[in-house]
Order: structure tokens, then C-alpha cells, then sequence
């Protein structure tokens, strides 16, 4: 009875893991080219930035919020990178600093008002949005070479992308997870009430979950211009619901502050490969919108079938 | 006892009001070191916001609160009430249920961290839980989320008991029996007294006054938020206290009167099989019967109960149930009330598609319905519109109780349902459950009190999720449910 | 000889009748080249959203699957210039069209926006000698071909100081935002003579003028074919005049032959520009004819007319 | 009395919605000096109607607990527009079969969103959005976004209005009262309600907890089929892209009006005022002439700021 339980419990961790070796295993029998240090690097180097936005909607998710300014704040830092960073990388500097100050003070309205952080988070992503095309009306701007040299960094024997995901989901495992002040941030999830019972306050969990949002999103922006070498203010826009979907394959849950960093950072990299395998797959381009959707529920379903023929 | 020892605590006057409500009107409470103090009262009677209060959870209106002779009201808080070593498991469980025991152990200690801190959480709650209740079979990587209530309350029982950097002078536990059978509670009592004998103090507040009276060293009696008795424990009796409650007591005698019914007299209307259930034993329900599910806590009768209610509402194998079912949860928190409602809409929740009129609700009979329960089943609130989470814990349970009594359900799941109900309206509810079960209603009923057990037609004693034990009325003793609780099964 | 090269079309936005057009006038085209054995494959890839980062891990895949050209209309003219160079190193042709991109190693099939956008002031310069007030409908905020035809349209209006623009709104190049935003802003503007769009927002224009009750103005159309079919109707009822520009969908094939003759090992110049595609009073009634029920007016374009363009270039 | 009053508007949420789209209307005229008042209160009115029909279909799922959310609206209208029109096929003699026709496609949507929901346990915010484009690329493969004149009937009721009040508007606010008594009275708004509050709870207490689940999915997607005919009708035919803006558009409505985001708690008079005042805000900040990214910024921050004044949920205990 409790091996069984351990095991389903095990099951479930493993299960963003599972999803994705499935994948990439469809990917190489699909194009064994793939296999490759060249192959993967390519394949993964895009879901660096979208693994950062998805820790960034972790964070916020955690503590039973939900932010749907995530994808327009990425395009902003984008923006505020490629703008200044080459040339006052100090002005630069300050703005990105400016910009997590304002996550911080998005944190403490929600929490002071008592808001739904839906309704904030989404006239946020007006905000962010309007100040980008305010900055840069059209696209351009240029990444700093630093930058561009650290996300095309060629490490012999792995793809960088992977070393990338690994450290991240390293850190914040262990940030959020392990560390003591992690419980407290995590519990504000779980029973914000027991937790504020306990003398902390919720206030300041709010306002640093939020804080380390804005900051993961600014990395998320930075690897981002990093790749694309330019800035745009629409660049990051599907972010928001990719990273929103990332928490979720990862085995994240909406309320109640059951996430997992390595699970987000695996569930982001899923949803990159299915994009790549669909393309793999070459199917009719009115389809291929479609096919996204078709892929998402099949990884999904392959959850549950999973998790439910286990719990039998 | 004779000597007033040196007081940890003392609150003067202190006041609190709810809108209309006056939830305290000015209580003086000491408590001295060594001390088991024993709180009592009825439902509403306040007990849990002048706790609220004494644990810096809730500020009062006036009053002063005074710790080793030193008055803090002023800018008091959880944070100054932990750093006095005074500490509270609140009626309504705190735990986080996405984080382990030890992690949850870690939220109350702010020493403990940095390196090993984990390490250092695990044993600290392990130590604790294994000196209160040995065997109790929560390891510290347990997320709470997954233990049963029961497990939740000893968790968070043995947290408050746990020392780090600040002092611990004073616990307060909320109704910590409310969920734990009796031999656990027994377990947890005797783990009190060992503390008080260190130098601890306690203030435990029950409905159960057979504990009160047997590990308090002094009873307060509150009522109608004042303090209305306050003697020795000694110098009480179960009658003299509940007398000081202000409930009459008439009913004692009235239950051994019941008439012994013949078991085949009335149509079978429920028959369920665990699952677990390795031989033919069967749960079997005739109409009218009032049937105890026994055993510790835990051991599969909630479970049982859920399988009859779904069997009732969808299909289920291994359950036949005739008649509409209604479930009166003990768990209120988390399956019983609907916090954004009124109490009104939480009592009339499981009887709308009666109320019904050209397909919309009729509020009036709505509110005739919330209004008769009130009478009958003593829900204080001045008003049925008020939101329920405005109830005391008690009168929560109470309107939980209300919904399903008063429902067109011919058979009602009853789990562990009395939990932090107060004396004099249990023994009302008692004469409701029998005057219901003679006109044909069929009750199923887990209780976690060995007493509840003597209005039960029949009982079955349930260990690890099957059924050991068919007990008739007749047959039942005390003994004997405890015998089989306790027997690995054949 | 290019017979077994492989092109793919690398498309990042599918959910308007343009780019439908776009990808249907591709794969006629494209499957007779590969009937008549011109190129191996010609397979076109689309993402869901006009979305950089999604378009660029599409490339990238391109990249892998070992395609010889990649015909890309992309998202944003600079933020794809990484993974554009990483195809370049792979020895892959790019050729960007309609959305362009301007890393260097790449061709471009470019159309002059802005001076499609002042193109639009020029026409109502000559028929509307007296000038008046104008409604400017935008695409889509921060993006680039908005950006062109807006500052071709600013600096027509600079010039001709008879016109003078008093109220712009962002129809995001969705009929019904356009809608929306017009019949909003309508009832507080002084009276508009004319309505400058940047494509497929004059039919919803011309509704919310209805709606509003107000005179319709001249109203400067996108080429498709519910907006010809309007301005036909208004032209048989009142001599209605005004003209019709846009981008033809069919500029995809364009890029396809370019594709093809660079990896024919031909000389063809980094630059291109195609015409846009004009309908005016004259040609209204013939356009209409050839342009399908519920679509956008269109041309397909051949190999000759590619060298044509190739040799128009040198 | 002045305490009461406070009271009372902190418990009607939804007022603050319409204070906000009076206040953006009154700043819109008195810089207009008064020109149009009249004129930008009908166009308000008709392009609120999709909004709010959406909207409601939103609140509804919304209601139904934390987690559930619609993000198939936009498809589903452009699939329901496209279908309704190609069967109609501009004859009036076919309207009926066309709107039966897409609000079948709309039940069929919804039944699947369902369905993925319950049975393979996909939480609602991916199954929608991976229905979504499902629902896309049929519309695509149906129809490529060719554009499709509606019947003259449908074109005529969807553009009409007597007084300067459209016919869709008085349709819409009569259906709003409808599902406004059907959410704060009928046993199907109730158990919704309990659903969203404690799932668990609201199936102990005998409510068919999926049965009303399913309901409000399909409920939800056929609002969204009768949002896509509608719109249709009036700009002159489907379009591809033409639910995209309703994808946030109808959360915010939703949201904006007072209905708990953490379910529970529906608010149908706080759709119309936040569908108006978000057309309002849209309309003052072109009417000021301000830049795009100005309007943007502005539009953000007057939404946090009306949110912000009507306050948030208070906590009880
Ligand atoms: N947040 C609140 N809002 C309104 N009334 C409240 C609130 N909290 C408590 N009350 C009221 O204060 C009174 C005292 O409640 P309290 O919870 O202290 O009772 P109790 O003695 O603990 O009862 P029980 O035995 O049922 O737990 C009750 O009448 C209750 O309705
Ligand atoms: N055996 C069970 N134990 C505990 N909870 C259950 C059980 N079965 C169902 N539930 C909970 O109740 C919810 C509703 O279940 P159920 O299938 O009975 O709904 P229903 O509305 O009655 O279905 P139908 O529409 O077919 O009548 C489930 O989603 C689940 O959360
Ligand atoms: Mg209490
Ligand atoms: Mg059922």
C-alpha cells in the first residue's frame, strides 16, 4: 500500500521528465539529424528565455496569483536591453533594476488591495507594452556583444542550452525548495493564513515572490536579445500563455503552492520540442495551428493516463 | 492546588465586538505557571476569540494583556506573543498542506535555517510526535496535504510543543481532541500533563467535559462572552458543570429507554462492501435503524461512507442504497461549508431543488427554512444572513448538521459529524437523530466518541478499511468495541 | 540545375485571408514547380502566432531538416537576424519577402511601404484639390510595416499641408478592432473627407460611417474583395471614387523563384523591390472579375517574371 | 448612513465598472466640448453586446471554481461566424439553418473543452488553449478566410437601432437579465456557485457537480457561437482573426465586473459596465489624439486604478 503510494508519488515527480524523453525520442526517430550537439543546441536554444519567463510564472503562480504580463515584460526588458545596454549600460542597468522595482510594487498593491492579481497583471501587460513601443516604436536596437557571446557559447561535447537549463533549474530548486526562507514563500501558497499566524509577513512574501518574477523575467529578456541580437516590442508576447502552460506541464498547480522549478524548466523545454516536432512531422499548413494544440493535449493525456493507471 | 502559583499570563477586561455581535464583553482570565486551565462553554460562547486575542492573532476593542506582569496590549502580535513563549493551535488547523511536516515545522521556528536546517526540522517534530503519541506513523518528509485530519491536528499539536530559540511557556490547544479517537486523545492528554509537570502551562479547551475534568487543574466557564464560573477542577461534576454552562440536563436517563428494535423488521435500504474486504462481511442498513460505524480513527469508515454517498448519486460497485442520501461532513473546512455564503445558503444548499418555484428559487421559503433551524438546532447569530465563516467553529458544524437534517434525504451519512458541537446541543441533537431514525430515517453514523456509540442500533468496528466487528445493540459494550479496534483482523 | 534542392517556406501568422492567399497561391505555384521537376520540395511551414521566437525555432528546424532555401516572411526585420545568420553559415539561401529581414546575408523581396503609404496622400492630392481633414487607420502598434506606411503617410501629409489628419486609431489590422476604433472615435471628429487604411480596414470603415450616419468619405481600400465589391456598388450608384493598394498575397511565389535561381547559381542582387498592387477607378471592374468571392486581389508570378524583377534590379 | 452606503457599494463590486465608464465618457465629451455624447453612447452600446455575450459565457466558467478559465472564446467565434455565414450563404431563406448550424459547432467545442477536461484531466487554461487551435485551424481548413457577406436580414438586425439604441443592444440586456436571474436564482446559478466555492463540499451536498461543469462549458461556447454570427452579421462577414481581441478582452470584462477570479461569485450587471467601460477608455484615449504607446500605458494604468478604488475581496475571518 505505501510502496504503491511512494511509487505513484515518484510517478508524478518524474512525470515532466518522462514526458519530455518521450519526446525526444519521437524527435529522433523522426530526424536523427537532431541528434546531435548541433542538432540539439539549435533545437534548444530557444527555450532558454521561455524556460526563465516560465520560472518568472512560478513564482507568481506559488503564491496563488497569476501573471498575464509576463510575455509583454520580457519584450520590454528586451527593448531597455537593446536600446541602451550596448551603449549606457548603466542607464541600462538602472532601467531593468527600475523595472523589477515596479514587480516588486505590483507584488504589494495586489497584496495591500487585496486584487486579483489577474486584473493588475493585465493591465501591467499594457503598461510594459506601451512603454516598449514608446521606446522603440519599430523594431531594432542591438544586443550587447557580452550577451551575444554568452548564449552562443560552444561548449565542446554539450549543447550550451542544456548546461543553461541545468544551472537555472539547479538554483531555483534549491532556492525555493530547499532553502528555509523557500518554505515560508511556498507555505504563503499553501495556507497564507498559517503562515501569517506564524508572525511573517505576507506582505514581504508577496513582495519578494513578485520581485524574483521580475528578475527572471528581465533574464528571461537578456537570454532572449542575446539569441535574436534585436529587440521587438511584441517579441515575448505568447510568453505569458506558454509560460502559464510550462508551470503546468511541470507539474505546477494553480492554487494551494504545489510547483517545482526543475518541473517548470523541463515543462518549458517540452513545449519547445513540440513545436520542433511538429515541424518534423510536416503536416498541411492548415493543420499545423492545429497539430500545436493536438500535441499539447496528447502530452497532457499521456499524464493522466499515467497518473491514473498507477493509482489503480 | 491550594497555592496560587506565579502567573505567566493575565487578561483584564478584555472586550471584542463584531458588528452587532459582542464576541467578548470584558473577560478576565489568569493563568499561572504549571498550570492546565480548562475552557468551556457553549458554541459562540467566545472561547476561541479570546484565544484569537491571547495569541495576538486578533486585536481587541479594550482590555489589557498582561504577561508576567507586564502589560503588552499595545502593539501586541504573533510575533510578541511567540517571543513570550506563548503559543496556539487554533481551532481551524494552520497547517500548510503543500509543505511537509518538517517543513511546516520550520514556519513556526524562525531559527530554524541555514545549513541541516531540514535535518535539524525532522527531528525536532519527530522527537515530539514520537514522545506524545508513539507509533504514530508520520515521518517528517509526509506532505500534510496527504495525512488525514486526524494526523494534520497531531502534527500541528506536537509543532506548538516544539522549543528552539524562544521560550514556550504557555500552549493553547483549540479543541485539540475534535478530530483524534479516544485512545489517541487519551494519548495526547496524558503528553499535557507530563508538560504541566515540567513547568508548562495549558489552556484546553473542550467540548468533551469528561477531559476537562480529568486533566485541568482549574475550569473556567465562559458564557455569552463572560466568564461566568471559575473553580478548582475538583470541585466540579459533569452535572455541576454543565449546569454552570447553562444547559439543562434531563436526557441522561432517556437513552437506555429506547425500545430494542428487531433488526429485519424494516426493509434493507443500504448494503456496501469495502473493497478491502476479504470475506462476505457487508454493511447493511434497514430503514429507521441508526448504524455506528466504530473503530480508531482512520481506519476506512470515512472511506465507507463516501463509497455509500457515491453509490447513492452515481453508481458504485459493491453498494446498493435505497432512498436519497445526504453526507453531513466533519471535516467542515475543507467538504463542508461554502465560505462566501450566508448561513442561510449554507443550510438550504442541499434542499434547492425543493424550493423551486416556476424553476427559480423561492427565497421565502428559503428563509423560513434557515429561520426554523435556527430555532431548532440553536445556531447563535442575530442574523441567518450573516456570512457563515461569522459562526463560531460549533455553530459552522451546526448549520453543516442543519443542511442535511432538514433535506428530503431518507438516509443521512453522518461523518464523525459533532466535532466541536457543545454539550447541550448535542443532547438535543441526540433526541432529533431518534425522533428521526422512529419515523423511518436511516442514519450511518462514525463517531470518534465511545458514548455516541450507546444510540446506535447496531454497530460494525472497522480496522485497516474492513469491517472486524458486527456488533448489535444489545451486545455492546465498551470493551468490547475497543477489543476489536484494537484486533489485527482474521 | 536545381531539380533536387529542397525550398521551404517559413511563414509566421496564418490567421488572415492574406496570408491564406499568401500560402494558397504558394502551394500552386510551388506543386507545379515540383510536378515539373524544377525544385524536390517546395514545403511551407506556418506558427500559429506572429510570434519572433516562435518563427525563429522554426527556422531552426528548417535548419536541420537540411532544406537548400529558406523563403521566410518574418516576424520582425531584426530580431530574427540570429537565427537567419546561423542559417547563412549552414549554407542555407534565405530569402525574406513581404516581412524582410535585414541581416545581410539575406535576400529581400521587399516592398516599399512607405512610399505605399504616401502613395495613398499623392492619390487624394490629386482628387481632392481642396484638401481636408483625414481619419488614419493603423495596423499594429510597435510593429514595423505599421511604423513604414504610417511615416510614408506622415510625410505625405507634411508635405501637403491642405490635409491635415484628425484622428488616428489602431485597428490592429483586424476588420473588427478597425471597426470598433473608428465608430468610437467618429462621433467626436470634425467631418472627414478622407479615411487613409493600411489594408483590409476600408469596408469596416465605410460601415462605421454608415452606422454613424455621417457622409461617407473617400475611403482609400486594401484590395480586398468585399471592399471592391463595396466601392463597385457605390461607384454604379454615385460615381464613388477612390483607389485600392496593397501588398499581392502572391509575392510568396516571387520569393520562390528568386529562391530558386540563386540556388541555380544565378547573380541576383541582395535587393529587390515588387511593385505593390494598385486597383484604381478604371481597372476596379476588371480586378473584381479575377479576384476570388470573400478574397484578396492577387497576382502569381512565373520564373520569366522573377528574372524580369532580377534584371529590372541589376 | 454614510458608513451604510460605503458598506453597501464595497458589496456591489460592479458599481465601480460603471463609475469608471461614466467618468471615461464625461472626460471623452468635455474635451469633444459635448460634440457626440449622444453618437459614441450607441456605438458603445452595440460593440459592448459581443463583448458582454462572451462575457458572460466567460463568467460562468470562471464561476465554476480557481483554474477554470474559457481560452477558446476567440476561435470558437471566428469557427461559429465562418460556419454561420458559409450556410446561410448570404439568403435570407437559410438564416435559420445557419445559426442552427453554428451553435451546433459552438455545443460541439464545448463538449470537447469538456471533455478534455473530465476525462483526461487536462486543467482547464491548457485545454481550451489547445482546443483553441483545433478550432482554428478548422476554421482555416473550412473556409481559408475567404470573407462571406451576411444575409441582408442578419446584416439589416445587426446594424439596426431605433432611437439611437441598437437592436443587438436591447437583445443583449434583455439576455443578460435572464442569465442575471438564472445566475442569482435558478438551482443551476447556485450550484455553480457552490461549485466554484468547494467542489468537494458541492458534491457532498447531492449537486450533480459535473453535469452543471459540462453545461457551462457548452453554455460558454454556444455565447461564443452567437457572439461569432453576431459579429459577423455586423462588419460585414468572418474573419479569421476576428474574436482575437476577446481572448483577454473577456476575462477582463469578467474580472473588472466583480466576479471572483477564484470562482464563487458571479457579477452579470458588471459585465455591461466594464464591456462599456473598456470601449469608453478605448474611445477617450483616441479621441485625446494620444500616441499608441502613450494609450497603452494609460489604458493599463486606469484599469489597475478603477480596480484598485472598487478595492478587493475582503476576507471574512
Ligand atoms: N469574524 C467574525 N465576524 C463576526 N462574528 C464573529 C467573528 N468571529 C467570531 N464571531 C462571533 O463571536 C462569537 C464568539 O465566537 P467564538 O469563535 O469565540 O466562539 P467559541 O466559544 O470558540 O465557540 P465554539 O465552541 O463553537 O468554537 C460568536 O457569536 C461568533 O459568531
Ligand atoms: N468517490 C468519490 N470520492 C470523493 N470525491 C468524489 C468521488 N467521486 C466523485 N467525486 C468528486 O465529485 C465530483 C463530481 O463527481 P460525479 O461524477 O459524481 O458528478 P455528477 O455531476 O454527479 O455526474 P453526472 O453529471 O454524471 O451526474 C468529481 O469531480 C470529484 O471531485
Ligand atoms: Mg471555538
Ligand atoms: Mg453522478
Amino acid at each position: 500500500m505505501t510502496a504503491l503510494l511512494l511509487n505513484r508519488d515518484l510517478l508524478r515527480r518524474a512525470l515532466p521528465a518522462i514526458t519530455l524523453a518521450v519526446l525526444l525520442v519521437a524527435i529522433f526517430i523522426k530526424q536523427p539529424l537532431a541528434m546531435s550537439q548541433f542538432g540539439l543546441t539549435l533545437m534548444l536554444q530557444y527555450a532558454v528565455p521561455i524556460a526563465l519567463a516560465t520560472l518568472a510564472q512560478m513564482f507568481v503562480i506559488a503564491v496563488n496569483d497569476l501573471d498575464l504580463s509576463i510575455g509583454s515584460f520580457v519584450g520590454l526588458t528586451t527593448c531597455i536591453a537593446g536600446l541602451y545596454l550596448p551603449t549606457e549600460p548603466l542607464l541600462g542597468a538602472l532601467l531593468l533594476l527600475l523595472c523589477i522595482a515596479a514587480y516588486v510594487a505590483m507584488g504589494a498593491l495586489i497584496h495591500l488591495r487585496n486584487l486579483p492579481s489577474i486584473v493588475v497583471t493585465l493591465g501591467m501587460s499594457f503598461v510594459w507594452l506601451g512603454i516598449a513601443v514608446l521606446l522603440l516604436p519599430t523594431p531594432g536596437g542591438k544586443a550587447p556583444e557580452w550577451l551575444h557571446g554568452l548564449m552562443n557559447l560552444k561548449v565542446p561535447g554539450v549543447p550550451f542550452p542544456i548546461i543553461a537549463a541545468i544551472v537555472i533549474a539547479a538554483v531555483v530548486q534549491i532556492g525555493l525548495m530547499h532553502s528555509s526562507y523557500g518554505v515560508v514563500l511556498r507555505g504563503t501558497g499553501g495556507n497564507p493564513k498559517a503562515v501569517a499566524r506564524a508572525g511573517w509577513s505576507l506582505l514581504k512574501t508577496k513582495m519578494v515572490m513578485f520581485g524574483l518574477a521580475g528578475s527572471f523575467g528581465v533574464l528571461s529578456g537578456l537570454s532572449l536579445i542575446g539569441l535574436t541580437s534585436a529587440a521587438d516590442a511584441h517579441i515575448a508576447d505568447r510568453y505569458t500563455l506558454y509560460s502559464i502552460a510550462g508551470v503546468i506541464l511541470g507539474g505546477g498547480e494553480f492554487i494551494g503552492g504545489r510547483v517545482s522549478p526543475v518541473g517548470a524548466v523541463l515543462g518549458a523545454i517540452t513545449l519547445a520540442l513540440a513545436a520542433s516536432f511538429l515541424i518534423f512531422l510536416r503536416i498541411s499548413p492548415d493543420w499545423q495551428i492545429g497539430a500545436q494544440g493536438a500535441i499539447l493535449i496528447i502530452v497532457l493525456a499521456l499524464r493522466a493516463a499515467i497518473t491514473r493507471g498507477s493509482a489503480r | 492546588m491550594g497555592t496560587q502559583p506565579e502567573q505567566i499570563v493575565s487578561l483584564k477586561g478584555v472586550a471584542k465586538s463584531f458588528g452587532a455581535v459582542r464576541a467578548l464583553a470584558g473577560v478576565d482570565l489568569a493563568v499561572g505557571a504549571g498550570e492546565c486551565l480548562g475552557l468551556v462553554g457553549h458554541n459562540g460562547a467566545g472561547k476561541s476569540t479570546l484565544m484569537n486575542v491571547l495569541a495576538g492573532t486578533l486585536a481587541p476593542d479594550s482590555g489589557a494583556i498582561e504577561i508576567h506582569g507586564k502589560d503588552l496590549a499595545a502593539g501586541y502580535s504573533v510575533t510578541v506573543a511567540h517571543r513570550n513563549g506563548i503559543r496556539c493551535v487554533f481551532q481551524e488547523l494552520s497547517l500548510c498542506p503543500n509543505l511537509t511536516v518538517a517543513e511546516n515545522t520550520r514556519i513556526l521556528h524562525p531559527a530554524l535555517k541555514g545549513f541541516g536546517w531540514k535535518q535539524r526540522a525532522g527531528r525536532l517534530i519527530k522527537e515530539k510526535l514520537d514522545e506524545i503519541l508513539p507509533g504514530h506513523g508520520i515521518s517528517p518528509g509526509d506532505t500534510v496535504g496527504d495525512l488525514s485530519l486526524g494526523q494534520r491536528q497531531m502534527v500541528e499539536i506536537a509543532r506548538a510543543f516544539t522549543v528552539t530559540d524562544d521560550p514556550l511557556h504557555l500552549v493553547i490547544l483549540d479543541e485539540p481532541t475534535s478530530s483524534l479517537d479516544a485512545s489517541t486523545a487519551q494519548q495526547l492528554l496524558e503528553f499535557v500533563r507530563r508538560e504541566v509537570a515540567r513547568g508548562r502551562s495549558v489552556i484546553l479547551i473542550s467540548h468533551l467535559l469528561g477531559e476537562i475534568l480529568r486533566y485541568s487543574d482549574r475550569v473556567v466557564v465562559m458564557k455569552d462572552g463572560k466568564v461566568v464560573a471559575e473553580r478548582p477542577a475538583d470541585r466540579f461534576d459533569r452535572d455541576s458543570l454543565v449546569g454552570a454552562m447553562g444547559t439543562v440536563v434531563e436526557h441522561h436517563a432517556a437513552v437506555q429507554a429506547t425500545a430494542v428494535r428487531e433488526r429485519s423488521g424494516t426493509p434493507v435500504v443500504v448494503r456496501a462492501k469495502s473493497a478491502l474486504q476479504t470475506d462476505d462481511q457487508a454493511l447493511v442498513a434497514h430503514r429507521g435503524e441508526i448504524i455506528g460505524l466504530a473503530g480508531l480513527a482512520g481506519h476506512g469508515q470515512t472511506r465507507m461512507l463516501l463509497q455509500v454517498f457515491a453509490g447513492a448519486v452515481g453508481r458504485m460497485h459493491g453498494v446498493d442504497v435505497q432512498g436519497p442520501v445526504a453526507f453531513i461532513a466533519g471535516d467542515r473546512q475543507t467538504e463542508g461549508i461554502f465560505p462566501l455564503w450566508s448561513i442561510a445558503r449554507n443550510v438550504t444548499v442541499r434542499s434547492l431543488p425543493r424550493m423551486l418555484r416556476h424553476q427559480l428559487v423561492d427565497s421565502r421559503r428559503e428563509a423560513e427554512m434557515a429561520e426554523s433551524w435556527k430555532q431548532r438546532i440553536k445556531i447563535r447569530t442575530p442574523d441567518m444572513d450573516n456570512n457563515i465563516l461569522s459562526l463560531s467553529g460549533g455553530n459552522q458544524q451546526k448549520a453543516v448538521f442543519a443542511r442535511a437534517l432538514g433535506s428530503d434525504a431518507e438516509i443521512v451519512l453522518m461523518d464523525d459529524p459533532m466535532r466541536g458541537v457543545d454539550v447541550g446541543t448535542k443532547l438535543e441533537v441526540y433526541d432529533i437523530l431518534r425522533a428521526e431514525a422512529a419515523a423511518g430515517r436511516t442514519f450511518l453514523w462514525y463517531t470518534t466518541e465511545m458514548d455516541e456509540l450507546n444510540y446506535c442500533d447496531h454497530i460494525y468496528v472497522f480496522r485497516n478499511g474492513r469491517i472486524v466487528a458486527d456488533v448489535s445493540r444489545e451486545e455492546m459494550t465498551e470493551q468490547k468495541i475497543l477489543q476489536s479496534s484494537f484486533k489485527e483482523s482474521a | 540545375d536545381t531539380k533536387d534542392k529542397k525550398i521551404a517556406l517559413s511563414n509566421n501568422y496564418a490567421g488572415n485571408s492574406w496570408r491564406q492567399a499568401m500560402l494558397k497561391s504558394w502551394d500552386k505555384v510551388t506543386k507545379q514547380a515540383v510536378a515539373d521537376g524544377v525544385v524536390a520540395a517546395a514545403d511551407p511551414f506556418t506558427t500559429s502566432e506572429n510570434q519572433v521566437t516562435e518563427q525563429a525555432a522554426q527556422i531552426q528546424n528548417l535548419i536541420l531538416q537540411g532544406y537548400n532555401a529558406i523563403v521566410v516572411n518574418a516576424a520582425s526585420p531584426d530580431a530574427l537576424n540570429g537565427v537567419i545568420k546561423q542559417a547563412c553559415d549552414a549554407g542555407i539561401v534565405v530569402v525574406s519577402f513581404d516581412g524582410i529581414v535585414t541581416e545581410p546575408c539575406a535576400w529581400r523581396v521587399a516592398v516599399d511601404f512607405k512610399a505605399m503609404g504616401k502613395s495613398e496622400i499623392e492619390y487624394l492630392k490629386e482628387n481632392m484639390k481642396d484638401g481636408g481633414n483625414l481619419l488614419e487607420i493603423r495596423g499594429l502598434a510597435g510593429v514595423s510595416v505599421d511604423d513604414a506606411i504610417h511615416s510614408g503617410i506622415e510625410e505625405g501629409v507634411k508635405e501637403n499641408s491642405q490635409f491635415k489628419i484628425v484622428g488616428s486609431v489602431h485597428g490592429d489590422w483586424a476588420q473588427d478592432v478597425a471597426q470598433k476604433a473608428v465608430a468610437g472615435i467618429l462621433p467626436s471628429l470634425p467631418e472627414v473627407k478622407a479615411v487613409v487604411t493600411q489594408g483590409g480596414d476600408g469596408y469596416g470603415a465605410a460601415q462605421a460611417f454608415k452606422a454613424a450616419g455621417r457622409p461617407t468619405p473617400l475611403i482609400i481600400m486594401g484590395n480586398r474583395e468585399d471592399e471592391l465589391k463595396w466601392w463597385k456598388e457605390q461607384k454604379d450608384a454615385n460615381g464613388y471614387r477612390t483607389m485600392s493598394v496593397s501588398i499581392a498575397p502572391g509575392v510568396s511565389t516571387l520569393a520562390f523563384w528568386v529562391a530558386q535561381m540563386i540556388l541555380d547559381g544565378q547573380q541576383v542582387p541582395k535587393d529587390l523591390t515588387v511593385p505593390f498592387l494598385r486597383i484604381d477607378q478604371d481597372n476596379l471592374e476588371k480586378s473584381l472579375e479575377t479576384t476570388e468571392k470573400g478574397g484578396v486581389a492577387n497576382t502569381e508570378y512565373s520564373l520569366e517574371d522573377a528574372k524580369k524583377v532580377v534584371a529590372g534590379a541589376k | 448612513m454614510n458608513a451604510t452606503m460605503l458598506r453597501k457599494l464595497h458589496q456591489t463590486p460592479w458599481i465601480w465598472s460603471f463609475v469608471g465608464a461614466v467618468a471615461v465618457w464625461l472626460a471623452t465629451i468635455a474635451f469633444t466640448e459635448g460634440q457626440g455624447a449622444g453618437a459614441i453612447v450607441t456605438a458603445a452600446l452595440s460593440f459592448a453586446c459581443f463583448t458582454v455575450i462572451v462575457g458572460t459565457g466567460q463568467m460562468l466558467v470562471i464561476t465554476t471554481g480557481p483554474g477554470n478559465v474559457d481560452l477558446s472564446i476567440p476561435a470558437t467565434i471566428t469557427l461559429c461566424g465562418t460556419v454561420a455565414m458559409k450556410v446561410m450563404n448570404e439568403q435570407d431563406s437559410l438564416l435559420i439553418l445557419g445559426i442552427v448550424a453554428a451553435l451546433a459547432a459552438g455545443a460541439v467545442v464545448g463538449a470537447l473543452n469538456y471533455g478534455l477536461i473530465r476525462f483526461l484531466r487536462i486543467p482547464p487554461i491548457i485545454a481550451t488553449l489547445s482546443m483553441s487551435f483545433l478550432v482554428q485551424s478548422s476554421a482555416i481548413a473550412y473556409n481559408r478566410g475567404l470573407r462571406i457577406k451576411p444575409p441582408p436580414a442578419l446584416d439589416a438586425f445587426t446594424t439596426g437601432d431605433t432611437f439611437g439604441v441598437p437592436w443587438i443592444a436591447i437583445l443583449t440586456v434583455l439576455f443578460s437579465v435572464v442569465v442575471g436571474i438564472i445566475v442569482g436564482r435558478s438551482y443551476y446559478g447556485r450550484a455553480i456557485s457552490a461549485i466554484g466555492q468547494n467542489s468537494r463540499a458541492a458534491w457532498l451536498a447531492n449537486i450533480p457537480v459535473e453535469r452543471f461543469r459540462f453545461l457551462t462549458y457548452v453554455a460558454s461556447a454556444m455565447l461564443s457561437a452567437i457572439c461569432g454570427i453576431l459579429l459577423a452579421g455586423f462588419s460585414g462577414g468572418p474573419a479569421l482573426d476576428m474574436g482575437s481581441e476577446y481572448l483577454l478582452g473577456s476575462i477582463a470584462v469578467v474580472v473588472i465586473g466583480g466576479t471572483s477570479v477564484a470562482g464563487g461569485r458571479a457579477s452579470v450587471p458588471g459585465i455591461w459596465g466594464a464591456a462599456l467601460f473598456m470601449f469608453l477608455l478605448v474611445t477617450m484615449l483616441n479621441t485625446f489624439g494620444a500616441s499608441a504607446g502613450i494609450r497603452l500605458v494609460a489604458t493599463g494604468l486606469i484599469i489597475i486604478a478603477v480596480i484598485a478604488i472598487a478595492g478587493g475581496e475582503r476576507e471574512s475571518r
